[in-house]
């Protein structure tokens, strides 16, 4: 039977991130628990607030060519289990002028590594509505960007921050 | 039997409208202070609906109303089966289900106001797949369908919709007699139906309150009745004005958004247009369903089949409304036995509930799912037995006195001699260059039954008048009518007129559909004309004039305040004896180094009865066989968990004037239908077996079979690779 | 304020920005005979020619069209004289349902303008962007074959 | 489509001014095919719309020295049958031939297919396998880039906010130079390609080893691409199937497809190796038939 394993345009995404941070485990969890400052890590975010303890609203803006997105929304940790370094969020943020909007779940593993600490980053997402209806391959592509930008500016910050 | 006008080529006599831009079709009507209706969709497959906020959109200048569930009646609504509500109102179930609904004076502002209404969603899961559907503790679409009005009784899992069972012999004790069993499963693709023209309605309230309905729908006396229950009135408060359509194909006889249309127009007193955009259309149109078909055939060595079971799963997505059969289900099903006759035989549909696009039906529902499995098995069955797959075909074709899959005995079968015209104008037994591959497939379609009323009246000039209450889907069925009644009445073709009643005028009538027009609409038309010829002669011999003209007939009655004028109401029950048998051979080149496939010939022929406009006819068969290829090479609606992305006619790709390969058509005639002087049906005959012929040629071309449709160049490129991996 | 010469005629209106031509044709002048399919530019139902040249109309904006001449379905027939393409459709089948028809029919005027004997492959390209789902294309082949030949004669 | 502000210049310095005004809220319309949908669509919102159709200039399509220059008003259709542009660059005018409907290229211009930065576009592929240089203005100022460096990512250029393009310098071609554009379309004639190639190869004077060539690949990244490690097999080396064959599968690992309609990235990388092939094989045989001719 013939076909191809991925065929099909898929309005989910899930991708992968794993890098290693040179810092120790405890001190690379309680960076990653501040979200305000790992907001502050993904390009194109403009706000971010706290509304309780686990729950913040912000607002990302991205453009691609034209089309340009304002998405509003929450984050809400879901699970944070410091000793185990496991920590599970979830991502819901519309933007009102196009219709449409964003749905990430993400999930973070951190695991000891010769050079400090492995983190890992799941993330599925997808993307509804009018974006979703057309700008498929587009947002999927700049969303892939802008976790890799995000992943370097971990990086970089923890890089700055360590002694 | 000689016809004077039956069966001659007349051009579209009456389409001087469609071709100057007059015609004014459904989206075209324009009335006084109208104002229009959009819809806002859902974008989950499956989700509760926490609130839904519309203040902020209803405060937009420009915006007359914005409707939610809340705000129209709490009732169910469908074609057959009764699951459906006007808006979501506790929970979405598909991905493009319409949630609320606004009017505006111009449609930008009506889209800008959707963009402000806010839906809050919590998120359930959902099915996407029949298969996973039917096993225990998957998510339920539905949590009671067996409850909905219309709901058959056989229900083996809660998100089975509908099952369709035909069955012949004792199954079981066929496959003990055969000496081989072959069993293959294959895939068939959601596909729009590619009518150019979206649903689009118009609904205005009169001064006396009825309901004055223009839609793009073919059953405009169903659609009456179906709306009198949607919007609680009585049946005599709604008026169906007929229209021209712009194609259905089968996608074109459901409420669509008239009830929504109709409660914008109640709140707003103004009448509401509603045209759906064609990313609805792809969206939340009510296409081809989607299929997993299974064949298990037995056969002796000598190449008799003697036993089948066909099971298909149906993907019906998360409403059966759309489906108008009875059965609420598909009723090509039945074509699991293919043109074969089958002592034991059990053929199954079951049509699954999931979280996707609510499927309807398409130009002959259910068959070229079937057929295209049917008629692939068919060749890989022949390969199997080292037997020759036309060989394998004539040993079992139908003959006469044999019955099909639902019981029916046939008679005049003429599926041989439509099999060796086809073989004989394709030039089967040619040899073939390297690379290049034939195949064959075959089917057959029934002359569809109905019930129509037809009012003929002479008038005063010597002329006749046909009302009817079908409208024309674009198949010429007007102008098949008119030449009935010339025939008959021994006039001119341009002495009938043919007038379109509103739902005001007849009792009843089935409209249009199932290949029924020419049959129905021909034999009321036929019957009506012969009553009045009646009449004339009875008047003619009260002049005492017989060969008074029909003018001064018709003017003599006038005189005494009489017209003359007669209605014949035709009622087909069941299925005639006889059917159309189809068989079409495809010539395609593969390229090995890309996997595509190019058509460079295709050779297609019919059995068909008595052709009344040979243009008309023609024109059907081409219609539906570059349909057929569509289906066959590029058409799909292709989803990821149950969202559609293909949702342009940029991306879901209908062949254009330089996809259709050099085309010879054959005429099997026979003249032993139903219709009027004995006409067959052709609409659905051309579309079904392409793409199983298409297949088959791909695998005599290249040696790998596809068993999922579309057959793309990638299918092929990578199936390809996988044999030379293998080798 | 745009200016815009319909089939000769000469309007001025007053349209928001966003009024595609189409709609603007439709339903400021009510020259519903252009229709609306696919709304992408795609499958040629609001096929109409801007100074003398065949485009979609919608996808353009009206404010684009101002100061300028358009053809549309209902400029083809003079007085009640049919053009032969117009004539040639119907006589030959080339159209079933006829939404795709006015698009078919100004396409394939300009063709015959710009090409009055095309040959096959030649009607094939032009016609490439007018999408018909109820012929198969088979009989709009003919239509415009036919029309040249009366063309000729 | 929401109500914007629109503006229709005369001339160039009015547009630029206006552009320099509006900064990033303004979109520059042309033929209006890609922005209108985009708009239709509702993903593209522009407070300001501004329509360059009047202004003057733009369109001309003229000889230079060594080049032709093709204003950015000029539409694919102008292009595809200016007798200048088919007869010194046939394979440009096959290009725009290649475009969509003849509706689309009365309406799409040479200008907007470029600053759209659509990797699904024809023209781009064909321009940058010829070295075409654009031309770009702002208030002020001007400057030129090659095509190769104009495009950053999906629907981005390298244009800033306030600056227009106003024509792009294709150069002809050397002697005993062949060029060819394949477009792969396995769904239908109206489609976007699932893999295009244009290709240049020149030969050298003994016209059996290639001196240059230019490979460029549309559909099978976020930006056209110039695949450079491919023709630098072929640069200098003495030309034959198995090498061509070659620059194919070294151009498949160059790509980075998208899944999409028209094919999964898997096949759209299998493709760009078949499709290089075949394009460098027809440059080959016009090279040969160009040497042959002036020779």
């Amino acid at each position: 039977m013939g076909g191809s394993p991925s065929r099909r345009a898929s309005f989910r995404v899930t991708f992968t991130q794993e890098c290693v941070i040179p810092v120790e485990h405890e001190r690379l969890w309680n960076f990653l628990m501040d979200v305000p400052a790992v907001g502050r890590c993904v390009p194109g975010v403009q706000t971010i607030e706290a509304v309780n303890g686990s729950v913040y609203e912000g607002e990302l803006k991205v453009h691609v060519g034209p089309i340009r997105l304002a998405l509003e929304g929450t984050i809400t940790v879901e699970e944070a289990d410091a000793p185990a370094g496991r920590a599970r969020m979830r991502a819901e943020a519309n933007d009102r002028r196009l219709g449409g909007g964003i749905r990430a779940r993400m999930s973070l593993t951190l695991s000891p590594a010769d050079a400090g600490t492995r983190v890992q980053i799941d993330t599925d997402l997808a993307v509804l509505g009018k974006i979703g209806e057309f700008g498929q391959p587009v947002i999927k592509k700049k969303a892939d960007a802008i976790l890799d930008e995000f992943v370097r500016n971990v990086r970089s910050h923890l890089a700055a921050v360590t002694p | 039997m000689a016809h004077r006008i039956v069966g001659q080529r007349f051009g579209r006599l009456d389409g001087a409208d469609k071709v100057t831009g007059a015609a004014r079709y459904s989206a075209d009507v324009t009335l006084p202070g109208m104002v229009w209706g959009k819809a806002l969709r859902s974008p989950l497959p499956h989700a509760r609906i926490v609130r839904v906020d519309a203040s902020r959109a209803r405060a937009l200048p420009g915006v007359l109303a914005v409707l939610t569930a809340a705000d129209v009646p709490d009732l169910l609504v469908g074609r057959r089966m009764f699951d459906m509500p006007l808006l979501a109102r506790d929970r979405v179930r598909f991905v493009g289900e319409k949630v609320a609904v606004v009017a505006a004076l111009d449609p930008d502002v009506a889209e800008e106001a959707l963009a402000f209404i806010e839906v809050e969603y919590d998120e359930l899961p959902a099915v996407f797949d029949p298969a996973d559907a039917i096993q225990p503790g998957a998510p339920l679409v539905h949590e009671n369908p067996g409850a909905y009005h219309g709901a058959p009784a056989e229900r083996p899992h809660a998100n089975v919709q509908s099952v369709l069972r035909f069955k012949l012999g004792d199954v079981d004790a066929g496959f003990r007699e055969a000496d081989r069993v072959f069993e293959h499963t294959f895939r068939t693709q959601l596909a729009h139906h590619g009518y150019i023209e979206p649903h689009a309605g118009v609904i205005a309230l009169d001064e006396d309150e009825r309901v004055q309905v223009w839609a793009s729908n073919k059953m405009p006396y169903r659609l009456k009745e179906l709306l009198s229950h949607a919007l609680e009135l009585p049946p005599a408060r709604i008026r169906v004005n007929l229209t021209p359509i712009g194609g259905d194909f089968g996608g074109k006889g459901s409420l669509m958004d008239l009830p929504l249309a109709y409660h914008l127009a109640r709140v707003t007193r103004r009448p509401v247009k509603m045209v759906m955009r064609y990313t609805e259309e792809l969206m939340a149109g009510n296409p081809r369903h989607p299929s997993v078909v299974t064949m298990r055939t037995g056969v002796t060595k000598d190449g008799r089949i003697v036993a089948r079971r066909a099971t298909a799963l149906y993907n019906s997505g998360a409403y059966a409304a759309f489906k108008p059969a009875p059965s609420v289900n598909l009723g090509g099903t039945s074509m699991g036995a293919g043109v074969y006759r089958i002592p034991h035989l059990l053929l199954e549909g079951f049509c699954v509930y999931t979280n996707t696009i609510p499927c309807g039906h398409a130009r002959s529902p259910g068959e070229p799912q079937m057929l295209f499995a049917e008629e692939s098995h068919m060749d890989m069955i022949a390969k199997e037995l080292g037997l020759d797959p036309v060989e394998l075909r004539r040993r079992n074709l139908l003959r006469d006195g044999d019955a099909l899959a639902n019981g029916h005995h046939l008679e005049h079968v003429r599926a041989t001699e439509t099999l060796d015209a086809a073989l004989a104008a394709s030039d089967w037994a040619k040899p073939k260059p390297r690379g290049v591959g034939r195949g064959v497939a075959m089917g057959h379609r029934h002359i569809g039954v109905g019930f129509t009323n037809a009012q003929v009246r002479l008038e005063t000039k010597g002329t006749v008048t046909l009302t009817i209450g079908l409208p024309d889907t674009g198949t010429g069925a007007h102008l098949v009518l008119r030449q009935v009644v010339a025939e008959v009445l021994g006039l001119s073709i341009d002495e009938v007129q043919i007038e379109l009643a509103t739902t005001d005028l007849f009792e009843t009538d089935s409209g249009v559909g199932g290949s029924r027009v020419t049959h129905t609409g021909g034999r009321a038309a036929f019957h009506a004309a012969e009553k009045l010829k009646e009449q004339i002669h009875a008047e003619a011999t009260k002049l005492g004039t017989p060969d008074a003209s029909f003018a001064t007939i018709a003017q003599a009655a006038a005189r005494e305040g009489r017209t003359l004028e007669a209605v014949h109401f035709y009622d087909a029950k069941s299925h005639a004896a006889v059917t159309s048998f189809t068989a079409q051979v495809a010539e395609v080149a593969v390229d090995p180094a890309t996997g595509q496939v190019t058509v460079l010939r295709f050779t297609t022929a019919h059995d068909v009865g008595t052709i009344i406009n040979p243009l008309g006819h023609q024109g059907q068969i081409e219609g539906g066989l570059i349909q057929g290829l569509g289906f066959a090479l590029m058409e799909e609606l292709q989803t990821a968990e149950g969202r559609i992305s293909t949702l342009s006619l940029g991306d879901f790709k209908l062949p254009t004037i330089r996809d259709i390969p050099p085309l010879t058509t054959v005429i099997v005639e026979d003249a032993v239908g139903p219709g009027p002087f004995r006409a067959k049906a052709i609409g659905e005959g051309s579309i079904s077996p392409v793409a199983p012929a298409i297949a088959n040629a791909v695998a005599d071309a290249c040696g790998v079979r596809i068993v999922d449709l579309p057959i793309t160049a990638e299918k092929v490129y990578f199936a390809l690779q996988d044999r030379k991996g293998r080798s | 304020m745009i200016r815009l010469t319909v089939n000769g005629q000469a309007h001025e209106l007053d349209v928001p920005s966003y009024r595609t031509l189409l709609d603007c044709l439709r339903y400021d002048l009510g020259l519903t005979g252009s229709k609306e399919g696919c709304g992408v530019g795609v499958c040629g139902a609001c096929t109409v020619l801007l100074d003398g040249k065949m485009i979609s109309s919608c996808i353009a904006l009206a404010v684009f069209a101002d100061g300028r001449e358009v053809t549309t379905v209902e400029g083809l027939a003079e007085d009640e004289r049919l053009h032969p393409v117009q004539q040639a459709f119907m006589d030959a089948g080339g159209f079933q349902c006829g939404i795709c028809t006015p698009g078919q029919v100004v396409a394939a005027k300009a063709l015959l303008d710009a090409i009055p004997h095309p040959s096959e492959a030649e009607i094939k390209e032009w016609m490439l962007g007018n999408l018909c789902r109820c012929t198969g294309y088979y009989k709009i082949v003919e239509s415009i074959q036919a029309a040249a030949g009366q063309a000729r004669a | 489509m929401i109500a914007f502000d629109y503006r229709a210049p005369r001339s160039l310095d009015e547009t630029l001014a206006i552009l320099q005004e509006y900064g990033d809220e303004a979109r520059v319309i042309a033929g209006g095919t890609a922005l209108v949908t985009m708009m239709r669509q509702r993903l593209a919102q522009p407070a300001c719309v501004v329509s360059v159709r009047g202004v003057a200039g733009l369109g001309r399509i003229e000889a230079t020295n060594g080049s032709i220059r093709i204003g950015a008003l000029v539409t694919h259709r102008e292009a595809e049958c200016s007798p200048l542009i088919q007869e010194r660059l046939p394979v440009l005018a096959e290009t725009f031939r290649r475009v969509g409907t003849i509706r689309i290229r009365h309406m799409a211009t040479v200008g907007g297919a470029l600053a759209h930065a659509d990797p699904n576009q024809d023209p781009p592929v064909t321009l940058m396998a010829l070295d075409a240089g654009v031309e770009v203005q702002r208030a002020g100022g001007g400057r030129e880039l090659p095509v190769a460096e104009f495009f950053r990512d999906y629907y981005e250029s390298a244009l800033e906010p306030g600056e227009l393009v106003t024509a792009v310098t294709v150069p002809l071609l050397p002697a005993a130079t062949g060029a060819s554009y394949v477009k792969f379309l396995p769904r239908t004639a109206d489609d976007y390609a699932t893999v295009a190639v244009a290709a240049t190869v020149t030969l050298e004077p003994d016209g059996e080893h290639c001196r240059e060539a230019r490979i460029a690949l549309g559909s099978v990244a976020t930006t056209p691409l110039r695949e450079r490690a491919a023709e630098a097999l072929l640069s200098g080396a003495r030309l034959g199937e198995r090498l061509l064959k070659a620059a194919g599968s070294a151009a498949k690992t160059a790509v980075d497809p998208l899944d999409d309609h028209r094919g999964s990235a898997a096949y759209k990388r299998e493709m760009t190796a078949v499709m290089v092939e075949r394009a460098l094989t027809q440059a080959w045989a016009e090279a040969r038939r160009a040497a042959r001719a002036s020779g």
